[in-house]
């Protein structure tokens, strides 16, 4: 999140609303985002995230985990204010669509430092009471656990 | 551009494979196979590949330079005079064929077991022994069939096999699904199902030793999938004898997987492999036990199958497939690893290689005191120490000599296993400096 | 219903830690502490329970009875006398008290610096020793403090404390953020970034050898919070020694952490910690390595700190806490394991306890290796060989007997580092018998 919040905070809100259209269109042609639902970054159903394949065993996994009736992808996987939120649909959306379009990625798929960052904000933000004696003292270092290193099971279910 | 290369994905998720030519257990040549699986094809050739990793991979160096020690542990036995790193299925049938073992020795044909798509020939030597001819695979004539090809001399059953191991050896012609082929491997499998030993990493057996055991347990109806996924190399990556006269290929397993447990029936059989030319003791040799060693380790107890690392899915297109190109999965660690661990390259490799490190150590160190306690021995019998005051010294070098081969012959240097190894050559160890003891002892 | 449950478990939670006392340095009590944190502090007193695993647990039976070998190993030492097994915290300074090893030798203050609270003792006598009073911990002071204590005679420094370890040992008072208070982990941390051996379980240590290096590395300014959940446990949970006349209490990480360099050190040292009574060997004594030997595993290299499993969160009410009832985790494997390993208890314990089974059997095999060993030295030394004639053997007495003791005296049976701890047994093995072989030739 810090470094989120660090990139928006470097941004004008034309920008912002500038990254989100490039975002859309020039990582896609307006076919291929309709092709490939691009509208799916929009949109908070899983099932918009399956449009593309290449995410089944993630939705899979996710509908094996305590969490498939309480958090949908998006809680965990982007910002929840605003405007942060619609950066990282425009960002995740270039990059997604890209690298599904020249198949140049990493396999298997690694969340990015950013992307992580955002998912363990995301799980503070649903448990923050729960884990507030755990998530970081008053003063100290003032870091938080890494929540996903115990529970990455979670999110995406056993069997990965 | 853009949405025309999205159709062809969504298109080949959909058309996985298309039936272009009949298979049946009559076509044993994996090009006509290929013509239906052109992807597992193609995949499968590539094990022609050479390449090197730190402590494996499929350069064929010959291990006796390597490391000469081994010419002194393997006098007076074939392996003494030639033993190479192993390499790709590609070469199974044809590197059986150069090697100077074979002509310093005579061999049998139930080497063919391993090294070749020998079922036909089975199948063949069955109905010459009598068993009727019948639709399907056959069992009856297989079975009869090996034990005939088992007992030819080599050159003669040479002449009855054309390919190294095919898609028919591990797979149903009609459905694809896998199968086991190889009659050792179903008798063995019957004696470990009988047998007590623990094997939480075998579901299928645990629950026959529950039933009613009027059947013999049959991998190819209880195995579950995953089962099968390392069922299939267990085949042949596995410790074997000849047994008796007939030369009848055999794993002991009759006591369970364990190293001691094979050792156990050995020494119940009065198995000998030769008589050791420096130290005179009757030892034995280990061959490649990779099933039973991965059987000990934390990855078979959780589940983990030689074919999730060996042969790990490649994403082809929209389609997964197994790779075919079975190999080091040191050379593919994203495939074969990072799903399931998620630490970069480097460290996997780095990880996988202390484990292996560590274990190479201990196998010098075992190295040295097994050929330490060959030169004792030597060098009393040259004193005229009579072979029956050597006696306890001769069970050690046994002992010694078996339990180092085993974590020597065995491929993955230790990382199938890698506390267990530790274990095996920590008793070599024990047991080659006390065979020492005696010998220099013995008067 | 289920709103108000909720809602009161929301109240609950904003009320997680009240700041009752206002805590400081000068407060040791951890009754104290305890009003401010009071689920910690029951856990806390829950270290007073007795319990027994496997291979380990809180009941303190003796060692030497439950193993004689132990004896032999132990002759002519303190421990040959009283060695039992550990406990909770709670007993840490009553356990010294009553220990025969106190009574059979004239022990030094510097025991206090692991059994106790003893940071206000270091106070005070730096304090006497010339440092100026400072506000805060004034380091200063407690180092040259533990300077003066670790050289008085025991009972004189056990009269300056009076409690086991509490809460300020780990922890700032004011922000009760981790901190570490022990001069000799300070001054051995630094020394082990001053060395080469790679810790890529320690990621500040690695960056702080990257940097200019003109301050030592100080682990309270650049360790992160995941690395000092296990070094306030490295505090004490280590190997050391008395250094010189002072005994000033020293942590051998000169040359690195693993078992060999530790040896080295103390061979360029000179150090030895006794002649062996029956042997005649000067050799070493290992203590607790659980730092050490955790660092060379699978879990310290996964970035798993002993808290994750000796002091796993807990759920009380609706937050959760770091369960002070420090113990074995096989007595709490829900909480300790099973957020990392999707097995069921019964399977998670069965996989601990395979690797421990293991290692007990390999170290039954290098005691009686070294107990071996020993017999053959006082016997050709009763039949008159010179010491200079075994000088030889006694070297790898040393050897052995280090490596044996390095596993023995370590908490885990091998758990925390399976394949090292095989390593080492196997070397220990390899020692004591060629030390025999050394020992029978000897004249
Ligand atoms: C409750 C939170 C949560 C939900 C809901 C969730 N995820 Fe995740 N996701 C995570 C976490 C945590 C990880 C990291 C897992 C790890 O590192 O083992 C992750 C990882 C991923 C990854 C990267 C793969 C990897 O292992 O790094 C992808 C892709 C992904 N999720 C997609 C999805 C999709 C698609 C959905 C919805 C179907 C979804 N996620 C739902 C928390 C969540
Ligand atoms: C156009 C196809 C497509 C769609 C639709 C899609 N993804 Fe992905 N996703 C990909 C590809 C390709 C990657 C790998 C990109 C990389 O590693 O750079 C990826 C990677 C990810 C990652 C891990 C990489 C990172 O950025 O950290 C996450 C998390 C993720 N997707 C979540 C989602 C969620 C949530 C949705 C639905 C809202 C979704 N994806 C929809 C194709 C897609
Ligand atoms: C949208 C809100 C939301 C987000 C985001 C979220 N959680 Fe949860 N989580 C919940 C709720 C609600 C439950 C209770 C579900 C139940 O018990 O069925 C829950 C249950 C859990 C549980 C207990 C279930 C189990 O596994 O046994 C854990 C652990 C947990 N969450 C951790 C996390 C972590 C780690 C993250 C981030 C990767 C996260 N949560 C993100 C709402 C959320
Ligand atoms: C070192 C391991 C570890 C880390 C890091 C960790 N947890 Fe947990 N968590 C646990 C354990 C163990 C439990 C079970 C406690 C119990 O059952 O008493 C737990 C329980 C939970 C639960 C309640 C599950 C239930 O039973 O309902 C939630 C929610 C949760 N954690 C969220 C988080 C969040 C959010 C973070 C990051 C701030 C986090 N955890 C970090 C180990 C961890
Ligand atoms: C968890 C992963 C994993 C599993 C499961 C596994 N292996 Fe391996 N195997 C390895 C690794 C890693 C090596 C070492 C390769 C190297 O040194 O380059 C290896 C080495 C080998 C080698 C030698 C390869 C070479 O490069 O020379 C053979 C043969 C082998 N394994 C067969 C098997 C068989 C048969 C099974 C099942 C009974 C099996 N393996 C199970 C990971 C695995
Ligand atoms: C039980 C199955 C099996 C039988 C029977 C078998 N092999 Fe092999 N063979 C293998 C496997 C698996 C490998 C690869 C692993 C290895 O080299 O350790 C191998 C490797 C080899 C190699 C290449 C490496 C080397 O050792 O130089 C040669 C040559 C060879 N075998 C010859 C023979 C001969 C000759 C016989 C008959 C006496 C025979 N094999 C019987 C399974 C078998
Ligand atoms: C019919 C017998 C047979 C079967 C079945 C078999 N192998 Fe092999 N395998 C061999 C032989 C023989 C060799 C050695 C070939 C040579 O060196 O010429 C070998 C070599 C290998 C190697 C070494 C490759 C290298 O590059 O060094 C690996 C890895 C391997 N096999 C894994 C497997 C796995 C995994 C399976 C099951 C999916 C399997 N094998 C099934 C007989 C077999
Ligand atoms: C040494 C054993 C072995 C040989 C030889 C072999 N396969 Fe496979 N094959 C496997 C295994 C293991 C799988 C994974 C099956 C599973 O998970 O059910 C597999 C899977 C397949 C699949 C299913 C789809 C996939 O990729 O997972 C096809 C189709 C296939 N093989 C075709 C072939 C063809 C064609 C050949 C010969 C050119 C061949 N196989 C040779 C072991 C083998
Ligand atoms: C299908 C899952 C899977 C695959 C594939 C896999 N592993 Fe593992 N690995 C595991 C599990 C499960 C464990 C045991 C620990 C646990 O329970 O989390 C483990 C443990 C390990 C350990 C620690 C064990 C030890 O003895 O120290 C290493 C190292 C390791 N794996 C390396 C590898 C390497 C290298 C590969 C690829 C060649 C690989 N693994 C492939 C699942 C897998
Ligand atoms: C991955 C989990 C794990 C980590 C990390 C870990 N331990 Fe342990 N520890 C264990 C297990 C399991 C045992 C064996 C307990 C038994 O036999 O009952 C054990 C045993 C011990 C014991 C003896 C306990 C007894 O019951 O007698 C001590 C002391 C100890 N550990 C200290 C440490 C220290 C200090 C660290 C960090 C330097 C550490 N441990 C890291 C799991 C762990
Ligand atoms: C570097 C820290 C440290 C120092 C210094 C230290 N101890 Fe300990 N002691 C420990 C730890 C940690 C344990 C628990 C682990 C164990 O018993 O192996 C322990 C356990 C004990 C026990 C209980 C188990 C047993 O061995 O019977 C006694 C008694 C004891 N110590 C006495 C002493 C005496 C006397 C001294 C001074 C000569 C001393 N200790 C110095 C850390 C230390
Ligand atoms: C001030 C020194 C000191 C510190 C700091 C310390 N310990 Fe200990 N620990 C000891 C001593 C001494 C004992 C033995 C007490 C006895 O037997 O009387 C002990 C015993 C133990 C035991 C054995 C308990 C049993 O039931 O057998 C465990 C486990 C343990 N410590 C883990 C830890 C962990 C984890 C940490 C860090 C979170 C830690 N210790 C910090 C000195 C310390
Ligand atoms: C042997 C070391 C040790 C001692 C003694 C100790 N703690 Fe802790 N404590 C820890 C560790 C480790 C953590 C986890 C901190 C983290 O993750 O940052 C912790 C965490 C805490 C936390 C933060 C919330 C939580 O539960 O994680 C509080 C509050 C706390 N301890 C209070 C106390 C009190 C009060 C005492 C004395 C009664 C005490 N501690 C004694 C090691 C210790
Ligand atoms: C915070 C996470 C975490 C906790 C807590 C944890 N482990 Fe592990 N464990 C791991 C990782 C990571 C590995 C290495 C394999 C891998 O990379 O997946 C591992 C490996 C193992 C292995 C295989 C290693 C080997 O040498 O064979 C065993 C057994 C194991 N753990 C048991 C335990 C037990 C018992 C406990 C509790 C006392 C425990 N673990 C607690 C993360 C954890
Ligand atoms: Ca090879
Ligand atoms: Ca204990």
């Amino acid at each position: 999140m810090a470094i989120l919040r660090k990139r928006l905070l470097g941004m004008t809100l034309p920008g912002l609303l500038l990254g989100v259209l490039c975002g859309m269109f020039t990582g896609m042609s307006a076919y291929t985002f309709y092709f490939a639902e691009g509208l799916s970054y929009l949109s908070n159903d899983p099932d918009a995230c399956i449009n593309c394949h290449i995410m089944n065993e993630q939705h899979d996994s996710w509908l094996k985990s305590p969490h498939h009736n309480v958090a949908v992808c998006n809680d965990c996987h982007v910002p929840q204010g605003f405007f942060a939120k619609y950066y990282t649909k425009a960002e995740h959306g270039y990059r997604h669509s890209k690298g599904f379009t020249l198949q140049d990625f990493h396999e298997p798929i690694r969340m990015k430092e950013s992307s992580r960052e955002i998912v363990q904000q995301n799980c503070l933000r649903c448990h923050q009471s729960f884990v507030s004696e755990i998530a970081g003292h008053e003063s100290g270092n003032g870091e938080t656990p890494d929540c996903i290193r115990c529970h990455s099971q979670a999110a995406h279910g056993p069997v990965r | 551009y853009l949405g025309q290369n999205i159709m062809e994905r969504k298109a080949e998720a959909r058309l996985a494979s298309f039936k272009i030519v009949e298979l049946s257990e009559s076509v044993v040549d994996p090009a006509e196979w290929g013509k239906n699986f052109p992807r597992q094809y193609d995949s499968y050739k590539r094990t022609v590949d050479i390449e090197r990793t730190k402590h494996g991979g499929s350069d064929a160096f010959q291990k006796l330079d390597d490391d000469p020690r081994w010419r002194i542990l393997f006098k007076g036995y074939a392996f003494g005079v030639d033993y190479r790193e192993e390499r790709g299925h590609a070469y199974m049938l044809s590197d059986q064929d150069i090697t100077e073992r074979l002509h310093v020795v005579k061999q049998p044909g139930a080497c063919l077991h391993c090294h070749s798509s020998v079922i036909p020939a089975y199948r063949k030597a069955g109905k010459e022994a009598g068993v009727p001819d019948a639709g399907g695979f056959n069992w009856p004539q297989v079975m009869a069939g090996f034990e005939k090809v088992c007992a030819m001399p080599y050159p003669e059953a040479r002449k009855l096999v054309e390919h190294p191991v095919t898609c028919g050896d591990c797979h149903d012609p009609q459905s694809v699904a896998l199968r086991v082929t190889r009659p050792a491997f179903i008798y063995g499998m019957r004696a470990l199902a009988r047998s007590d030993d623990p094997v939480p990493h075998m579901p299928s057996v645990e629950r026959w030793r529950k039933g009613s055991r009027k059947e013999e347990y049959d991998p190819n109806k209880e195995a579950s999938r995953q089962e099968m996924r390392s069922f299939v190399c267990g085949q042949c990556h596995v410790e074997y004898y000849f047994k008796g006269p007939e030369k009848l290929l055999t794993y002991p397993w009759h006591k369970g997987l364990k190293m001691e447990q094979a050792e156990a029936y050995y020494d119940e059989v009065k198995h000998v492999d030769w008589k050791h030319a420096q130290s005179g003791a009757g030892v034995l040799k280990a061959q490649h036990p990779e099933f039973e060693l991965w059987s000990q380790g934390i990855h078979a107890r959780s589940g983990v199958s030689c074919a999730d690392c060996h042969m790990p899915y490649v994403r082809e297109g929209a389609i997964k497939i197994s790779d075919h190109h079975i190999r080091s999965p040191l050379l593919n660690i994203a495939r074969a690893c990072q799903p399931c661990h998620n630490y970069s390259e480097a460290e996997i490799k780095a990880r996988a290689e202390t484990i292996q490190d560590r274990t190479k150590a201990m196998m010098l160190r075992a190295e040295d005191a097994t050929v330490d306690l060959i030169q004792a021995l030597e060098a009393q019998r040259k004193a005229g120490v009579s072979d029956s005051a050597l006696d306890k010294a001769f069970a050690l070098h046994r002992k010694a000599q078996w339990r180092l081969d085993y974590v020597a012959a065995e491929n993955s240097m230790g990382f199938h296993a890698p506390q267990e190894s530790a274990r095996i050559l920590a008793e070599a160890i024990d047991f080659a400096r006390q065979g020492q003891i005696e010998a220099l002892k013995a008067k």
